[in-house]
């Protein structure tokens, strides 16, 4: 046994303990950190996986952005925790047994069906020098997948601009400019020509 | 053979639909424009479709006036056209009557009358399609978008309660249709099983088929035809969709659309599933003959003209069911002779032709008092020919042609099918001609409430007799109705050969 | 070596874990979110481990696309969050019943 | 040679002449309708007694020729064409002459009517629809003919179209005739079944067809072909001749203008039933049976119309019922195979009974359209003309030697008194006692009418209500509306007031008593050349018609059935003929009703009343004409209007729309309502749903 598969194993009981955090805390700000600390741990295994590039976005992104939205979103909100820890284990039981069910599946996926089995390894190959994993990675993201790339590109876009518009709030009595309404303005709205016969006074009638 | 060199079935079929479209983006401004539009484009439609007639070749079941043209190559669909002795007169039919339609709604439709034109223009080109299709995709494709605008019709310019008898009318007929969707479908993998995938029906005529599939087909067919005709006990669509439909739509329902499961059972049940017919012709006689007699009782009671009207087209209609399904009991009863059933059949389909003529004569008469007093309820009127003498004259002729009478088209068709039925089993012919008094009784106890008797309320006193357009429309149906009935031969010979092809082939077992 | 099992048995394990998590916090809309995180991990490690065992980078690509749109997809999440307390001054789902049949 | 162009022209003018006198009425006005369809009618006469000279005297062919094909189907010709034999040249004559006359008394009856051209249209058309039918040569133009005349006849009874009971009455008529044409039809097909023709000729030549056949009607019971298809063919005889149990519209058709009562419902389309079984002749000989059916049928109508008779009170309505007595007799003659005495007797009727009824017309004019004879008596002096053309009239019927008449109903009594076929005997007694109760109901119209004090200036006095109340028969036959008909008809016919029809109160009531009047020329006219022919042609024609061979070769009698053979070896002249009748005992019993009459209805006058109250209950069967009408209203006429209510109400709204179509939408929508509630609208319901579904995809792949 290496010290890779010891660390791995001792890195996967911690992040089963921390998801078994997660899903127990009975404060969601807890709960956040147990993800939080749950992330970690996976970075390191992936890291141990040999995806390092991944690992250290998961790290960045997940942790440094979306688990810190979520503490925010958290703190933000003032959240009863009496009220939604209400009638926490009423469906608990059968959680356990849908999960226990899922978890025999897919041993017998991968035990009984062998699926793992089928795949033979790839003899792995000593990396050469200089080889990067984020290089290997960006070559394959800018050339074979540049258009799911853009798609993801666009898709995050989508995400600021819905996020933005979904929390913006309009309050009354706020005097605001409406672009549109200002190009889209036409003359004769503002401007009402009126016809009106011409009223001659009587002394110029006579004169 | 036929010397037109242009595709005439086109014309006829795109014509229409062409001039439809023009209407709509006329629009109601361009009205005044748009009714000659309508006129002159029906008008047209009507005289190719005598071309149609004049060079038909009456000496071949052939399929004539042929156009073919790739449609939807993945699955050898063809937009394929072509009449025999059974579509011509179907189309040269709902070309006459369209035009009459278009003259009866001309200053009567005042909501959206481009849209009405319109949808009547558009119907027209899909029937006609219908009739001429060889593809069997195409007539799936044109006898479901058919239903649109006539939805349309019905939905938009029809009576209080349009919305449920569109919604009837539309779930009924659909219904019926989609099993037919399913079996067609089938045929074309059975036509690919065989070689060639083909939507022709031509193909699926040919096709071998074992006696269970058969039955299958057969009873997809008779859910779609059965519901078009309609058959007893799946009419009750029809009553609903003629009382709250306009006068155009009753018409043209009446007259065209109920043909098209008399055609249907002539051109795909009986050629396609001949050894399911003679197994389950019990089934479409006993309906046929329950719908004669029982529909007949029910007419004698209606209140309401149009459904009156309306349950006499299901009875009437009973005969063109019973005629064409003759053949198998003839075979059985006669030891093999057929004998007869060409006769079934040529009775079948001249009450086809005259139920086209004379419902919608009926249809236009409640039409035309339905414009001035806003009922249809036979309790409204009373002594109409005290006011009306001329519509009257007309209401008590087309009312004797409805109940059958030697000289007028509706007798033609009934007199060929009690014979043929009576050479099957007497009591065929027995419940058959009870509907010589059924429909004497209700058509004329019609007659006498609403026409004769004294003058019954202020509305009734104060009705202005025909005016010159409806004079037309009437008079125009009075001369088919009476033309078909003193001299029906021509349209007898028009069909002899195809009808006589039709019961070679179906007495062939294709087991 | 570790072995490509052991990865697909930690990721089912996970998976069932956040799965009984959903139905344990069922009525807390920010606690499933993250449930649903926990969840996408879980996947991302088939990935990277079937990466691993085929020598593939193109599960390794999925797992940047997977984050990718779980980025977004919190974001758009959370945002409804906020209008949602906003309105209703609670996120408990069972009064969140609008779309009852 | 008779050329088709003359046949033609007989059949076309009055058709061409209807035609325009219907459509353009207006234009031609009153007087140009009148010329018009006169000179149609007339050509036609003419030209059919030229055609029955050619026939007889020129010993012309009989024609037989197609004009066109009508249609051609399953081998099957069907054509219009026209069969010229002495048959169809006498009925020609007969219809073109009696129609002729008709047409010029019509001018006179209908002078103020505002229908005028409609009615002169009317009968134009019926005359060229009765010639289409007795110049058939095949089943389907006969038929054609048969309807076509059904339908003038309902347009006629119904030409007051105002009076509910006109139009009640031509509804009633029309419907009685189709159940006989739904026979008829019934008919036609098993003949064309048989022979695979409708052509006459082809069909009696391949006659032997039918009698080979058997049919299964009722499982277990065989029928002999040839017996079904004449008993269906004689239905629809019985609808159009009203024999008994479809006599019923026959005295209601009495709502129409009286010269169609004489023209239609007398002379002409009532016999077309008598005409069409003798056509049928070859057919009808082959079954004894269908024969048996025949006679009973006539000779119960013979006897049992007759009796009707005696009660009536309307004038009209007394005709009717002699008409269908009569009709029976010759229907009796038709079962005892004895066709031309059928024949016969259809011809000589056609003279007195169309001079009868025109005569009634002449004293309903006369009495200012008064149609019932408790207010009539003593015209005799005010109306001489009309008095003594319906003498003859009257004794022509009741058989007075000598008359024309006397020897058709006698050769007739002989024939069935000769005849050996099942039912003879009864159908004896049934025509040897309907000819006293002939002579008793005939004299008594007459006595009741002409002769007696004159009544009409008491009753003017009376009120209108009562004189409708005791008009006991006119109302109760109706069987609906106690409308009070001759009130109506005064003021339609005789428009006085110069409007619309009947619209307004008779006048006639209320404004002293009637005077009446001799009728004009037009009217008189046609009484005289009717009478003539009903008091000699008997006597001209028995000869040849019953025991010549005026019918040679298109009547046809086995030679078992042969009865006119049979009394014709007796045979010396017309005169022979009158003195054997006086060795007969039918003779003394028509004097005998002549005598009873004259006794109750002269002599003594309050007679009647005590034994109508002495035998209230028979008095009451007959004013009731037997209930037939009640049963029928209640049976047929409420029982399918029940019965298409039922079927209406619980078949196609309750069952088919309420449980199918409807019940099966609100199944759908029942369906709805339950899965429904599985849309909670929870969220983690969703999710749990997801997750459970996903976990059953799972089990799937890992147990498969």
């Amino acid at each position: 046994m290496s010290i890779t598969e010891i660390l791995f194993y001792a890195f996967s009981g911690v992040l089963l303990v921390s998801a078994i955090g997660v899903i127990t805390a009975r404060n969601p700000v807890h709960a956040a950190l147990f993800l939080v600390f749950s992330f970690f741990n996976s970075a390191v295994l992936w890291i141990l996986l040999e995806a390092e590039f991944l690992a250290i976005v998961l790290v960045l992104v997940y942790v440094g952005a979306v688990m810190v939205l979520f503490l925010f979103v958290v703190m933000m909100l003032d959240i009863k925790v009496a009220e939604v820890r209400e009638g926490f284990t009423r469906y608990a039981p059968l959680g356990i047994l849908i999960a226990l069910i899922v978890v025999a599946e897919i041993g017998s996926v991968v035990y009984v069906k062998t699926l793992g089995q089928e795949v033979t390894p790839v003899t792995q190959v000593a990396a050469e020098a200089g080889y990067s994993n984020t290089g290997a990675l960006g070559e394959l993201l800018y050339t074979k997948y540049l258009y799911p790339f853009e798609l993801a590109a666009v898709i995050l876009l989508l995400a600021i601009v819905a996020a933005i518009v979904l929390t913006m709030r309009r309050r009354a009595g706020l005097k605001q400019q409406d672009v549109g309404a200002q190009v889209s303005v036409r003359a004769k709205d503002r401007i009402r020509v009126v016809k009106m016969p011409p009223v001659i006074e009587a002394g110029e009638k006579q004169s | 053979m036929s010397t037109i060199t242009w595709p005439i079935l086109s014309v006829l079929m795109w014509l229409p639909i062409a001039g439809g479209v023009a209407m709509i983006l006329l629009g109601d401004k361009g009205i005044a424009l748009g009714r000659w539009v309508a006129l002159i484009t029906t008008a047209a439609t009507f005289g190719i479709s005598t071309l149609l007639w004049t060079n038909f070749d009456t000496t071949t079941a052939a399929m004539q006036f042929v156009e073919e043209r790739t449609w939807i190559p993945l699955f050898n669909s063809y937009y394929a056209l072509g009449v025999d002795g059974f579509a011509m007169p179907l189309i040269v039919l709902t070309a006459f009557i369209t035009p009459l339609v278009v003259i009866a709604g001309w200053s009567v439709i005042d909501k959206r009358p481009a849209q009405y034109y319109a949808a009547f223009l558009i119907l027209e080109g899909l029937m006609i399609g219908v009739f001429a299709a060889l593809d069997a995709l195409l007539f799936y494709v044109l006898w479901e978008a058919m239903l649109i605008p006539m939805f349309i019709i019905i939905g938009i310019w029809g009576g209080p309660r349009r919305v449920y008898a569109t919604i009837k009318f539309f779930l009924y007929t659909f219904l019926g249709s989609v099993l037919m969707l399913v079996s067609l479908i089938y045929m074309y993998l059975q036509t690919c099983d065989a070689g060639q995938c083909s939507y022709a029906i031509a193909d699926f005529q040919r096709l071998p088929l074992g006696l269970n599939e058969q039955l299958f087909i057969f009873v997809a067919f008779l859910a779609a035809f059965a519901v078009k005709v309609p058959m007893w006990p799946v009419h009750t669509w029809l009553p609903d969709a003629h009382v709250e439909a306009p006068t155009g739509g009753s018409v043209i329902l009446a007259a065209i659309m109920l043909k098209m499961g008399g055609y249907g059972f002539l051109r795909f049940s009986l050629p396609i599933t001949p050894d399911a017919s003679d197994t389950l012709d019990w089934l479409v006689i006993s309906l046929s003959l329950i719908g004669v007699v029982y529909i007949g009782f029910v007419a004698l009671v209606q209140q309401d003209m149009k459904k009156l009207i309306a349950y006499s087209s299901i009875a009437h209609m009973g005969f063109v069911t019973l005629g064409s399904f003759l053949t198998f009991e003839l075979m059985r009863v006669n030891s093999g002779d057929t004998t007869g059933a060409a006769m079934g059949i040529d009775g079948a389909m001249v009450q086809m032709i005259s139920h086209g003529l004379i419902s919608g004569a009926m249809f236009f008469c409640v039409g035309v008092l339905y414009d001035r007093v806003h009922s249809r309820e036979i309790s409204s009127y009373g002594g109409v020919v005290n006011t009306m003498p001329i519509f009257a004259a007309f209401m008590v002729l087309f009312g004797m042609a409805n109940s059958g009478l030697p000289a007028t088209s509706g007798f033609v068709g009934e007199f060929l099918v009690i014979l043929a039925s009576f050479r099957a089993d007497f009591w065929y012919a027995f419940l058959a001609g009870l509907t010589l008094i059924l429909g004497a009784a209700y058509t004329l106890w019609l007659v006498k409430r609403v026409v004769f008797g004294p003058v019954a309320n202020h509305h009734v006193a104060e009705l202005t007799d025909v005016n010159g357009r409806e004079l037309l429309v009437l008079g125009v149906l009075a001369v088919a109705v009476l033309g078909l009935g003193l001299w029906p031969a021509p349209l007898l010979d028009v069909m002899r050969p195809t009808v006589e092809n039709l019961v070679q082939q179906i007495t062939v077992s294709k087991l | 070596m570790i072995s490509l099992n052991f990865v697909l048995m930690l990721a089912g394990i996970l998976f069932a874990l956040s799965v009984a998590g959903i139905f344990l916090n069922r009525k807390n809309v920010i606690l499933l979110l993250m449930c649903i995180e926990l969840m996408l991990l879980a996947v991302n490690f088939n990935f990277i481990a079937f990466a691993r065992q085929l020598g593939d980078l193109g599960g390794q690509v999925f797992v940047f696309f997977i984050l990718t749109v779980a980025a977004a997809e919190s974001a758009i999440g959370l945002a409804i969050l906020v209008v949602l307390f906003r309105e209703r001054k609670s996120i408990n789902v069972e009064q969140l019943d609008t779309m009852k049949g | 040679m008779i050329s088709q162009s003359v046949l033609l022209t007989i059949v076309l003018a009055p058709l061409l002449a209807a035609i325009l006198a219907g459509i353009a009425g207006k234009v031609i006005g009153r007087a140009g309708a009148h010329t018009v369809t006169i000179a149609g009618v007339a050509i036609a006469f003419g030209l059919s007694a030229y055609v029955l000279k050619l026939l007889l005297v020129d010993g012309a062919p009989i024609v037989n020729q197609t004009v066109y094909t009508w249609l051609v189907s399953d081998g099957i010709r069907m054509e219009v064409g026209f069969l010229v034999d002495n048959l169809s040249a006498m009925m020609m004559t007969v219809v073109t002459f009696v129609s002729l006359c008709v047409h010029v008394y019509t001018i006179g009856y209908m002078k103020d009517d505002p229908g005028y051209q409609r009615f002169f249209a009317y009968i134009s058309l019926f005359t060229f629809s009765m010639l289409m039918l007795v110049m058939s040569n095949n089943f389907m133009q006969l038929f054609f003919g048969w309807e076509a005349v059904g339908v003038v006849s309902y347009l006629l009874i119904g030409f007051w179209y105002t009076r509910p009971s006109a139009i009640f009455a031509n509804l009633k008529a029309f419907l009685v005739n189709r159940v006989g044409d739904f026979g008829f039809v019934l008919g036609i097909a098993g003949v064309a079944y048989y022979t695979g023709s409708l052509d006459y000729a082809t069909v009696f030549d391949a006659r032997d067809a039918i009698v080979a056949n058997t049919m299964e009607i009722f499982p277990g019971v065989e029928w002999q072909a040839i017996t079904v298809v004449c008993i269906c063919l004689f239905v629809g005889a019985m609808g159009k001749s009203a024999q008994v149990p479809l006599h019923v519209w026959l005295p209601d058709s009495m709502e129409g203008p009286t010269p169609i009562s004489a023209l239609i419902h007398a002379a002409t389309m009532v016999t077309a039933g008598i005409f069409m079984v003798a056509r049928m002749s070859p057919l009808f000989e082959l079954s004894e049976m269908a024969l048996s059916f025949v006679l009973v049928i006539g000779a119960t109508t013979a006897f049992f119309m007759g009796l009707l008779g005696l009660v009536n009170n309307d004038i009209k309505r007394v005709v009717a019922y002699s008409t269908l007595s009569q009709l029976g007799y010759m229907t009796v003659a038709l079962g005892v195979s004895a066709y031309a005495g059928a024949l016969f007797h259809l011809m000589t009727h056609a003279f007195f009974k169309a001079l009868l009824f025109l005569a009634a017309g002449s004293v309903i004019i006369g009495m200012h359209h008064e149609q019932d004879m408790r207010k009539m008596g003593g015209l005799k002096k005010y109306m001489p003309i009309t008095y003594w053309t319906s003498a003859i009239g009257t004794l022509a019927l009741i058989g007075f030697p000598g008359t024309s008449g006397f020897f058709s109903k006698d050769a007739l009594i002989e024939a069935v008194h000769a005849s050996h076929i099942p039912g003879a005997t009864y159908a004896y007694w049934c025509v040897f006692l309907g000819v006293f109760i002939t002579a008793f109901y005939s004299f008594r119209l007459v006595f009741m009418t002409f002769h007696g004090p004159e009544r009409f200036r008491e009753v003017a006095h009376e009120s209108h209500g009562e004189s409708n109340g005791t008009h006991l028969t006119s109302d109760a036959d109706a069987g609906h509306e106690p409308d009070t008909h001759e009130d109506h008809h005064a003021a339609a016919a005789h428009g006085d007031h110069g409007h619309g029809h009947g619209t307004s109160h008779d006048d006639h009531a209320h404004h002293g008593p009637v005077e009446p009047h001799e009728s004009p020329w037009v009217v008189t006219l046609p009484l005289i050349l009717l009478a003539i022919p009903s008091l000699f042609i008997g006597a001209v024609t028995i000869g040849p018609m019953l025991f010549g061979d005026f019918f040679n070769g298109v009547l046809f009698v086995n030679e078992e059935h042969d009865v006119l053979g049979h009394i014709g070896e007796e045979w010396h002249g017309p005169l022979g003929f009158v003195l054997h009748a006086f060795q007969q005992p039918a003779i003394y019993l028509a004097f005998a009703g002549w005598a009873a009459a004259w006794f109750l209805y002269i002599k003594r006058p309050d007679l009647p009343a005590v034994i109508a109250g002495k035998f209230s209950a028979l008095y009451h069967l007959f004013a009731k004409k037997f209930y037939f009408d009640e049963i029928y209203q209640a049976v047929f006429a409420r029982g399918s209007v029940g019965l298409g209510t039922a079927l209406w109400r619980v078949g196609d709204v309750a069952l088919i729309d309420g449980a199918a179509v409807n019940g099966s939408a609100r199944a759908v929508g029942w369906l709805s309502g339950v899965m429904r509630r599985l849309q909670s609208g929870y969220l983690y319901h969703y999710a749990f749903a997801m997750i459970i579904g996903l976990s059953v995809l799972l089990a799937w792949y890992v147990l498969r």
